[in-house]
């Protein structure tokens, strides 16, 4: 991973082009370019991204939560444009203690899934999501399974199933 | 033998359960089977008088084959009705429709 | 002998399952009962010798109304179990009180009237399927034509009226 | 074809209306054409039935041709068509007037929604009222009396998307039916006490004393309730403004020239048996002139041209009343001929203002239609002067012969009273015509777009006018033989009853009626000639107390608008103030209390559910049962 | 009152009855469980499978076994089941069938109980088979028992009718017939007797592709399976149902295919009359019968192994628009040709237009479906036609 | 943070007595797995659908965070479990992306015949499916079988385990094919060609099957896009779009194939397209058997232990079902720091609700068979 830079990399530059009046760096790693904005003007970029014609970004591919620890959460966004077949990679850092995002889902229907599972998987919040329920865990589990602190087995410990100690050995 | 007082008795027991169960249930489809038993208790002295009384016209016996398919359209009609007051109304009991009074 | 057995069985069947129909607390088991009393009915026909017509009972009674009734019940879904209150209880002693006249009524009727001068016969005259089809296609052919002009109305109008209409 | 056969007139009409409702949709141009076809048969074959009525050797007479209708047990029911004159009368004006509205329909209803169904609708109406004036007995009259009033529901709710035309079809129905009940137990009694349906032999048994006086009183008034809810009489006069909510073809045809009338028809056709009634005659006469002034003075109000005609087709049924109340058949029918002319053109001459306006039809924004519109102008202005009275039109003849005959029955009060209402009919007249097509326009975006109607709609009217014009001169003798009557019109109606009648002119009635009309048409052209308000405010200054009182119409028009507005729940509130200030004013609580508590028990009775109801027969039938074991034994 | 058979071995009257009646359960059973063994193999040799091989020779006995099996399970009743309605459900599905077998002839006087008015008995006593079916439905407390029977109503209501229709057919037609005098007769052995010489499919191959498919549709089976289709509820009314009840259901609807198909074979192929006679040695007329019956059997379970399944709309659609006009233009051909005592030739030709035209309004849609280009294009590496 | 279910059974407005609500699921005939969905029907006829899934969830990504990179090869085994050598593709594919690792060729050519028999694998299992959806008594279901069958067996020749063979490696393969590979292969294409004509004959040749599937949900292009399908699903609605032409990797450049579209995206069309994609990945097979080159089929200078320092990549594969995508980020040690698997079933699943509303029971069950979903991979 490079750090970000301000000579946009690929299709960032041509992003730069079209949206430069959105504050973002830029990065490339080794499948796509990656742009680096806060969440105060993510949903202005991918608006712009989304209907720009010549960005034409129409597919959103995949969302990814990442926790980065003392740096706070990380959302990763996937875009592909099936008009001019260029893909993106935005990253969207949250600080430390406030993990608020706004949703996609009012610009991509497939946002809905993919941010309800980065909410119950990492605690990530998304304003604006009609739906923020878990998905893939029971409706009355609270925990957030994906992020580092949680240790590997904290739900059964919960549950009183298992009293083990947490996690493998290796 | 069986004599004929006995068919008129029996249904004029089965047309006076009907009639108490038009009057005294609430469900409709259930006021609906009442009437079903009262027509067939009408058609069963129909068709005992045709078989005693009037054996060469038999009246009363093509009297019943009318009530029967009477009754057959009704039921539909009525079911019908029943399904579209259960569908507006969210109810299937006669006396919580009462739309008449406005 | 054996018939006037038989018949007393089967009146007595059909009284049980008529006053089950209407006093039984479920909707279901009311149709049910109403099935067991219009095929008690309908033998009451064979006992009568009109066999078409039993049959005919049978086969729209049994193959039609009822079903029509046990599809209404599911699609209206009223408890199957019955409600506390399935009795209108305000009407209930006038009901009572109505058909308990009415049957007194009808039975002194039938048992007080002198049916035909020089007496009924004992065992009902046979009624074949030839003498009601003559009667019915012969005599009783207008009323044939306008009953099914009748179902063909009674089809239609119960198709609109259950219909499921635009933007319900 | 002979007079017997007159049943088709009905039937060719009715037969259109099953053709054209099942399959006028999909037919080009919605079948229109059939409608002018199957009326024009009955128009012509009107003639054949004229010229075989007045060919019967002999004299002139009813002729009748019935069938068996049903058999009970004794009883022979029999169904036929009785005509006389007052059907060929009938005949004449139902036929003419609705080929008029049926051609004049093809140019105003052009491009409605359900255009087929409106023809399909006039010729069952056309059907029924034919049937209704040619039926022998009371039960066919009643069945064709409710026949009639279904057209009249089906059409007044033509634009059923509208909720106003809904409701007026509502209430229309409903006031009628008020009436209706009346009738049908006024058709009861007088089958119960002379055991027929059958209207000659009812009048017969009448006249010859076998209904006792007090039981034929009531069942007279029974009987004229209908009467007086069908042609809109005070108080069921409330339906008939609103039924203008149909399309003005219907209001010309059937609430103006027709329908209405049928209970004038229904009061002409069993007069023997009112004059029979100690009273009855009074009662309508009194009915008659208390509806033409009252709508005389609710008319003036009206801004809406069609409302204005509407309480003026009121007003001249209330004349007809008091024709009939003066025991003057003849003249009734006359002016219901001349009446159903003048009135049916001024109908279609306001569709064509309408149709023209693009459906305007408030006088508040036309004005000076008559230079685009001249056809229609001219042929409205002969209506308008027919209405008024103005010799020589038609409804100059007939009002007078009208004024000649109350004098004769009633006395010089009644001639007073109904002078008024003739006053204001002018006066309102003439205020139509000139708020509509004289003076400068004053809606400038409407005048401009209006045009001329095509000749679709104007033949009719021409047709119309010339009818309005010279149908009164029958009443002379000469005319009337010289196009075939025997004896002239009057002499022609009701022979058998009254004797040869010959029309005599009473100048002095003549001069009076001249004068009335002169001074109602002054009157308004002083108010309203060049569209100035200026000299209505004359008498505001003058007066304001006066002028208020007028402007508000004797406060009638408030009484009768909250009733006409809110309809039956209005006339409750006429209820309320009789039951507050005659009532409790002169301390008759006790009464208020009973009728309270009668009330209170009674509205049990009416719960609105089904098992109640179901209850109520199931007791009935019980009872009937057990009273049938008693009696027998 | 009814026609009554002579008495068998010259027995009263009630045991002879009670004789034949035994001899027809006996023989259903026995005949239900082979054809349930019958249905898996044949199946599985049209699924290229082996079927059941392992109980007894060639898992002959395999039908026994489950039976057995059933037989011995534990009885489960839902919670909020209604529990006399969830427990008569499958008698009252089960009695109907039985009572239409004792009508059915198998050989000449070789059934319980010849009845005069034979053909309307058995169809109005199948009427009666829905019910069971929805008390099934609605007594299980199960929200798909529910659906299944709310669709079985809705299909057995509806295809009632173009199978009765297509059975009046024939009856108009035995009018037709030597010593009748133009007054028909619904009386089975009169009717089988009557094909003697031909069938009458052959006069009426329309009436009989109507009544095969309805059915099918009766019984539900595939095409017209959706009251119990596994794939949507599992299984529809019977889902709730195990052991000795779910037997029985299983029974009923074995034995009701069998009677039905008996049912067809007399009245349209001949049942024990054709095609050695009405004189032939009774068990020869048996054995008649019971392999037209089965004949009948191997194509309801050909079909099933071919076709999806309808969806209820267009299973109604196929009832109300297809098959009810094709059976009432049936009758009313029937009807001209008797009225005017036309030859017998043209009963059969005209049937057999209509039956064409029924093959091929079908046949017609089928060819309506989308090409198969897309696939063809891509079979090989050339360059798509689009 | 998140919404609990107290606070959504507030939000729920009246309930509407007339309609029924039925679980389809999770042990249900047609479920293709543990996935349950809450119709709300109103007689016969859907007016909702709330679909539930999380039955199957294993915590792929934990896992994989928690394992050394070719421990995991396993766990993304069974992800879409029909097709397993595809999933190990495309996970083998992003640590190579990450560690900057070769592959030899023959290796490549390898990878790329057993995920195209993999999509064989998938693609007949759909055939049976849905023909068994649609309602056809069995038999489509075992003619898939018979066919899925014969390529399992020569998984197992190849790598001694028929359906999670962790085959791969990253950087190249367990091992090399077996001798005499090449006749069995080419035998098992032949059979399979027949295979598919047999279905072509029993299935798109029914007319009750055409009937029940033409026009059955259509779905426009753009709404597909939006809705985030991919695969099959976006190519039936006429998109020719393909990740292995769109976005080539691995050997893909060097072999000749075409990308089936349909019409109108509706559930015929998606059958078919999988119909001809079938046959297209028969002739990839045989082009790769006919360019196979020799040589290692592992890289030789693998470490022991994989360590990979600092990397990021987001590899997407057309995987069977669609674009399967894997997004991994290492931040040292011989472990990923955060794998996250972009599942095509479970994008075209998420449309599901959009597709059912408005349709019969029995069509919902039809349009959730076509979209051919896996829940372990819809899981994770």
């Amino acid at each position: 991973m490079t750090s970000p830079t301000t000579d946009y990399p690929g299709v960032a530059a041509l992003v730069h082009k079209h949206l430069g009046k959105i504050p973002f760096t830029a990065s490339k790693h080794s499948t796509d370019a990656v742009i680096h904005i806060d969440a105060g003007h993510f949903l202005e970029l991918v608006t712009g991204m989304h209907d720009r014609r010549e960005l034409a970004f129409d597919y959103l591919r995949n969302v990814t939560g990442i926790d980065l620890g003392e740096e706070g959460l990380r959302c990763v966004y996937h875009f592909y444009s099936f008009k001019h077949g260029h893909a993106i990679q935005v990253d969207v850092q949250t600080p430390p203690d406030n993990p608020h995002i706004p949703t996609l889902t009012g610009i991509y229907a497939a946002a809905d899934w993919h941010e309800r599972e980065a909410a119950e998987m990492l605690g990530l919040v998304f304003d604006g999501h009609p739906n923020l329920k878990n998905l893939l865990l029971d409706e009355d589990v609270r925990i957030h399974p994906l992020l580092k602190a949680h240790p590997l087995q904290k739900m059964e410990l919960e549950q009183g199933i298992e009293d083990t100690s947490a996690g493998f050995k290796f | 033998m069986v004599p004929l007082e006995n068919y008129l008795v029996l249904s004029a027991i089965v047309f006076a359960l009907g009639v108490y169960g038009v009057l005294a249930r609430r469900n409709a489809v259930l006021v609906l089977m009442a009437i079903e038993l009262m027509l067939n208790a009408v058609s069963l002295n129909f068709i005992a008088f045709a078989a005693y009384l009037d054996p060469g016209k038999i009246t009363g016996a093509i009297f019943a084959v009318f009530i029967i398919t009477v009754a057959a359209a009704e039921v539909g009609l009525a079911l019908a009705i029943v399904i579209r007051l259960f569908r507006n109304r969210a109810t299937s009991n006669v006396d919580e429709a009462a739309i008449l009074k406005w | 002998m054996a018939t006037e057995v038989l018949w007393w069985i089967f009146a007595a069947a059909i009284v049980a399952f008529s006053a089950g129909t209407v006093f039984s607390r479920s909707v279901l088991h009311s149709a049910i009962f109403l099935i067991g009393s219009l095929a008690g009915v309908g033998a009451m026909y064979l006992f009568l010798t009109v066999e078409f017509l039993a049959l005919v009972q049978f086969l729209i009674y049994g193959g039609a109304v009822t079903v029509l009734i046990l599809l209404a019940l599911m699609l209206t879904r009223s408890d199957a179990r019955g409600t506390p209150d399935a009795v209108n209880g305000p009407q209930l002693p006038f009901a009572l009180l109505v058909s308990g006249g009415l049957m007194a009524v009808l039975i002194g009727v039938a048992a007080g009237t002198d049916w035909r001068p020089g007496g009924v016969p004992d065992s009902p005259t046979n009624i074949g399927i030839e003498t009601i089809s003559e009667r019915l296609f012969a005599d009783f052919g207008a009323p044939f034509v306008i009953a099914s002009a009748l179902l063909l109305v009674a089809l239609v109008g119960a198709i609109i009226l259950a219909r499921q209409e635009e933007g319900e | 074809m002979g007079a017997e056969q007159a049943w088709l007139l009905a039937a060719i009409p009715a037969g259109f209306f099953l053709l054209l409702s099942f399959f006028g949709r999909p037919m080009p141009r919605g079948g229109d054409y059939f409608g002018v076809i199957s009326i024009g048969t009955s128009f012509v074959l009107f003639f054949f039935v004229l010229a075989d009525f007045l060919d019967t050797p002999g004299k002139v007479g009813p002729i009748v041709n019935s069938i068996e209708w049903s058999n009970i047990g004794d009883f022979h029911l029999r169904m036929g068509i009785y005509i006389d004159p007052i059907t060929i009368t009938m005949f004449g004006v139902v036929t003419t007037v609705a080929l008029m509205v049926n051609i004049f329909s093809i140019g105003y209803m052009k491009g409605e929604p359900r255009y087929y169904w409106f023809f399909a609708v006039l010729q069952m109406f056309a059907a029924s009222m034919l049937m209704l004036v040619m039926a022998d007995n009371l039960l066919l009259v009643y069945i064709s009396w409710e026949l009639v009033g279904v057209c009249s529901f089906l059409l007044i709710g033509f634009y059923w998307e509208k909720r106003s035309a809904t409701e007026a079809a509502k209430k229309a129905f409903i006031t009628t039916r008020v009436g209706d009940v009346g009738l049908l137990i006024g058709i009861i009694l007088l089958f119960k006490a002379t055991g027929t349906f059958n209207i000659q032999e009812i009048i017969h048994a009448a006249e010859a004393g076998e209904i006792g006086q007090a039981y034929l009183f009531i069942a007279v008034m029974a009987i004229f309730l209908g009467c007086m809810g069908k042609s809109a009489q005070v108080p069921f006069h409330v339906w008939l403004p609103d039924a203008m909510e149909g399309p003005t073809p219907v209001s010309a045809l059937i609430h103006a020239a027709t329908m209405v009338v049928a209970g004038v028809y229904l009061t002409a056709r069993l007069l023997p048996v009112f004059a029979v009634a100690d009273g009855a005659l009074l009662v309508v006469t009194i009915v008659g002139l208390t509806t033409a002034l009252l709508t005389g003075f609710m008319a003036l109000a009206q801004t809406d041209i069609k409302k204005v005609l509407a309480y003026s087709t009121v007003g001249q049924l209330g004349f007809m009343f008091v024709a009939l109340g003066a025991g003057n058949p003849s003249v009734a029918m006359f002016h219901l001929a001349t009446h159903a002319f003048f009135k049916a053109l001024l109908f279609l001459g306001s569709g064509s203002v309408i149709h023209a306006t693009h459906h305007n039809q408030e006088m508040d924004k036309l004005g000076g239609l008559w230079k685009k519109m001249p056809i229609t102008g001219t042929t409205f202005f002969v209506g308008s002067l027919a209405l008024a009275g103005v010799i020589p039109f038609a409804g100059f003849w007939s009002k007078d012969e009208i004024f000649v005959a109350l004098n004769e029955a009633w006395g010089g009060w009644a001639v007073l009273l109904l002078g008024l209402a003739a006053v204001m009919t002018a006066f309102y007249t003439t205020r139509l015509f000139i708020r509509t097509f004289m003076g400068k326009p004053k809606d400038e975006h409407v005048y401009e777009h209006t045009h001329e109607s095509g000749f679709v709609m104007t033949g009719p009217l021409i047709f119309l006018g010339i009818l309005a014009a010279v149908s009164g001169f029958v009443v002379f003798h000469g005319v009337g033989k010289a196009i075939g009557f025997p004896g002239g019109i009057t002499e022609f109606i009701f022979l058998e009853h009254h004797g040869p009648h010959r029309y005599e002119m009473d100048w002095g009635f003549a001069a009076g009626s001249i004068g009335m009309a002169t001074v109602g048409i002054w009157a308004a052209a002083w108010m309203y000639w060049g569209n100035s308000t200026r000299r209505s405010t004359v008498l505001a200054e003058w007066s304001p107390g006066l002028y208020d009182m007028l402007q508000k119409k004797f406060y009638f028009d408030e009484l009768y608008q909250a009733a006409i507005d809110r309809g039956v729940l209005g006339f409750s509130y006429v209820v309320a103030w009789f039951d507050r200030y005659v009532v409790n004013d002169t301390g008759v609580d006790g009464s208020a209390q009973a009728t309270g508590f009668a009330g209170g028990v009674l509205k049990y009775l009416q719960t609105g559910r089904v098992p109640n109801y179901a209850m109520a027969i199931a007791l009935g039938v019980a009872g009937l049962a057990v009273a049938g074991l008693v009696v027998r034994g | 009152m009814m026609l009554f058979a002579d008495a068998l071995f010259g027995l009263p009257n009630w045991i002879d009855a009670i004789i034949r009646v035994v001899l027809v359960i006996l023989s259903m059973t026995l005949v239900v469980i082979y054809l349930t063994y019958g249905e898996r193999k044949v199946v599985a040799r049209f699924q290229q499978r082996l079927g059941p091989t392992e109980t007894g020779p060639a898992g002959l006995i395999q039908g026994i076994a489950d039976a057995l099996k059933l037989v011995t399970k534990e009885d489960i009743r839902p919670k909020n089941a209604d529990r006399w309605v969830f427990e008569f459900a499958p008698y009252a599905t089960f009695i109907p069938v039985l009572m239409m077998l004792m009508a059915l002839p198998f050989a000449e006087d070789w059934g319980v109980r010849d009845l005069a008015l034979g053909m309307f008995y058995v169809f109005a006593i199948l009427g009666l088979n829905i019910v069971g079916i929805l008390m099934a439905g609605l007594g299980s407390g199960n929200k798909y028992a529910l659906l299944g029977g709310i669709r079985a109503a809705a299909q057995m209501v509806s295809y009632e009718i173009p199978l009765v229709i297509s059975l009046l057919c024939v009856a108009m037609i035995t009018g037709a017939e030597k010593d009748m005098n133009g007054t028909g007769t619904l009386n089975l052995n009169a009717i089988t007797a009557f094909q003697e010489t031909r069938p009458y499919i052959v006069l009426q191959p329309l009436a009989f592709l109507i009544f095969f498919t309805a059915m099918l549709s009766e019984l539900h089976r595939a095409p017209f399976d959706i009251p119990v289709a596994e794939s949507e509820i599992v299984g529809g009314c019977f889902v709730e149902y195990s052991g000795i009840r779910w037997s029985m259901f299983q029974l009923t609807e074995y034995a009701s295919m069998w009677g039905w198909s008996v049912f067809g074979s007399v009245v349209f192929l001949g049942g024990w009359a054709w095609p050695f006679g009405v004189d032939a040695h009774w068990s020869i007329q048996l054995g008649t019968t019971l392999v037209k019956s089965f004949l009948f059997i191997m194509l309801i379970f050909w079909v099933r192994t071919t076709v999806p399944r309808l969806r209820i709309d267009q299973l109604m659609s196929f009832c109300w628009k297809v098959l009810l006009p094709m059976s009432l233009v049936q009758m009313l051909m029937n009807g001209f040709i008797l009225v005017y005592d036309w030859p017998q030739e043209l009963l059969a030709l005209t049937s057999a237009l209509g039956a064409a035209a029924l093959v091929a309004i079908i046949i017609r849609r089928a060819m309506r479906r989308p090409s198969r280009d897309l696939v063809g294009t891509y079979k090989t590496l050339g360059a798509p036609a689009q | 943070m998140t919404v609990w279910p107290e606070e959504r059974l507030a939000t729920v407005d009246s309930f509407n007595t007339v309609d029924m609500t039925i679980n389809v699921g999770p042990q249900h005939p047609a479920t293709h797995g543990v996935f349950r969905m809450v119709l709300t029907v109103d007689g016969e006829l859907v007016v909702d659908c709330e679909p539930y899934i999380g039955y199957l969830h294993r915590g792929l990504e934990k896992l994989t965070e928690n394992h050394d990179y070719r421990q995991s090869m396993g766990w993304w085994d069974r992800t879409d479990y029909l097709a397993g050598m595809a999933c190990e593709f495309a996970y083998c594919m992003a640590v190579e992306k990450l560690g900057n690792i070769q592959v030899p060729e023959r290796a490549e050519y390898i990878r790329v015949m057993m995920a195209e028999l993999s999509r064989l694998l998938s693609h007949f299992m759909f055939f049976g499916a849905f023909g068994a959806d649609v309602g056809s008594f069995g038999t489509s279901f075992v003619y898939a079988w018979r066919e899925r069958e014969r390529i399992y067996d020569f998984f197992e020749v190849v790598a001694g385990d028929r359906m999670f063979p962790t085959y791969f490696r990253p950087g190249g393969l367990q091992m090399d094919l077996p001798e005499g590979y090449e006749p069995l292969v080419r035998q098992l294409l032949g059979s399979l060609e027949q295979g598919l004509e047999d279905f072509d004959g029993l299935l798109t040749g029914n007319e009750i099957f055409v009937e029940r599937c033409r026009n059955l949900s259509p779905m426009s292009k753009e709404r597909a896009i939006n809705l985030g399908m991919s695969g099959p699903m976006i190519r039936a609605t006429g998109l020719a779009h393909d990740i292995r032409k769109a976005e080539p990797y691995s050997i893909y450049p060097n072999l000749k194939f075409n990308i089936p579209v349909g019409k109108n995206g509706d559930v015929f069309d998606r059958f078919m397209v999988r119909m001809a994609e079938a046959y297209q990945s028969i002739q990839i097979v045989k082009q790769c058997l006919d360019l196979m080159p020799g040589g290692l089929v592992l890289n030789p200078d693998l470490p022991k232990t994989l360590r990979i320092e600092e990397g990021e990549c987001y590899v997407r594969t057309e995987g069977t079902k669609g674009e399967y995508g894997v997004y991994g980020m290492a931040r040292g040690g011989n472990k990923p720091y955060r794998m996250k698997l972009r599942s095509p079933s479970f994008c075209n699943l998420s449309a599901l609700k959009e597709m059912v509303v408005g349709h019969y029971v029995a069509d919902a069950i039809i349009i959730l068979g076509s979209l051919d979903i896996v829940l372990g991979e819809v899981d994770k």
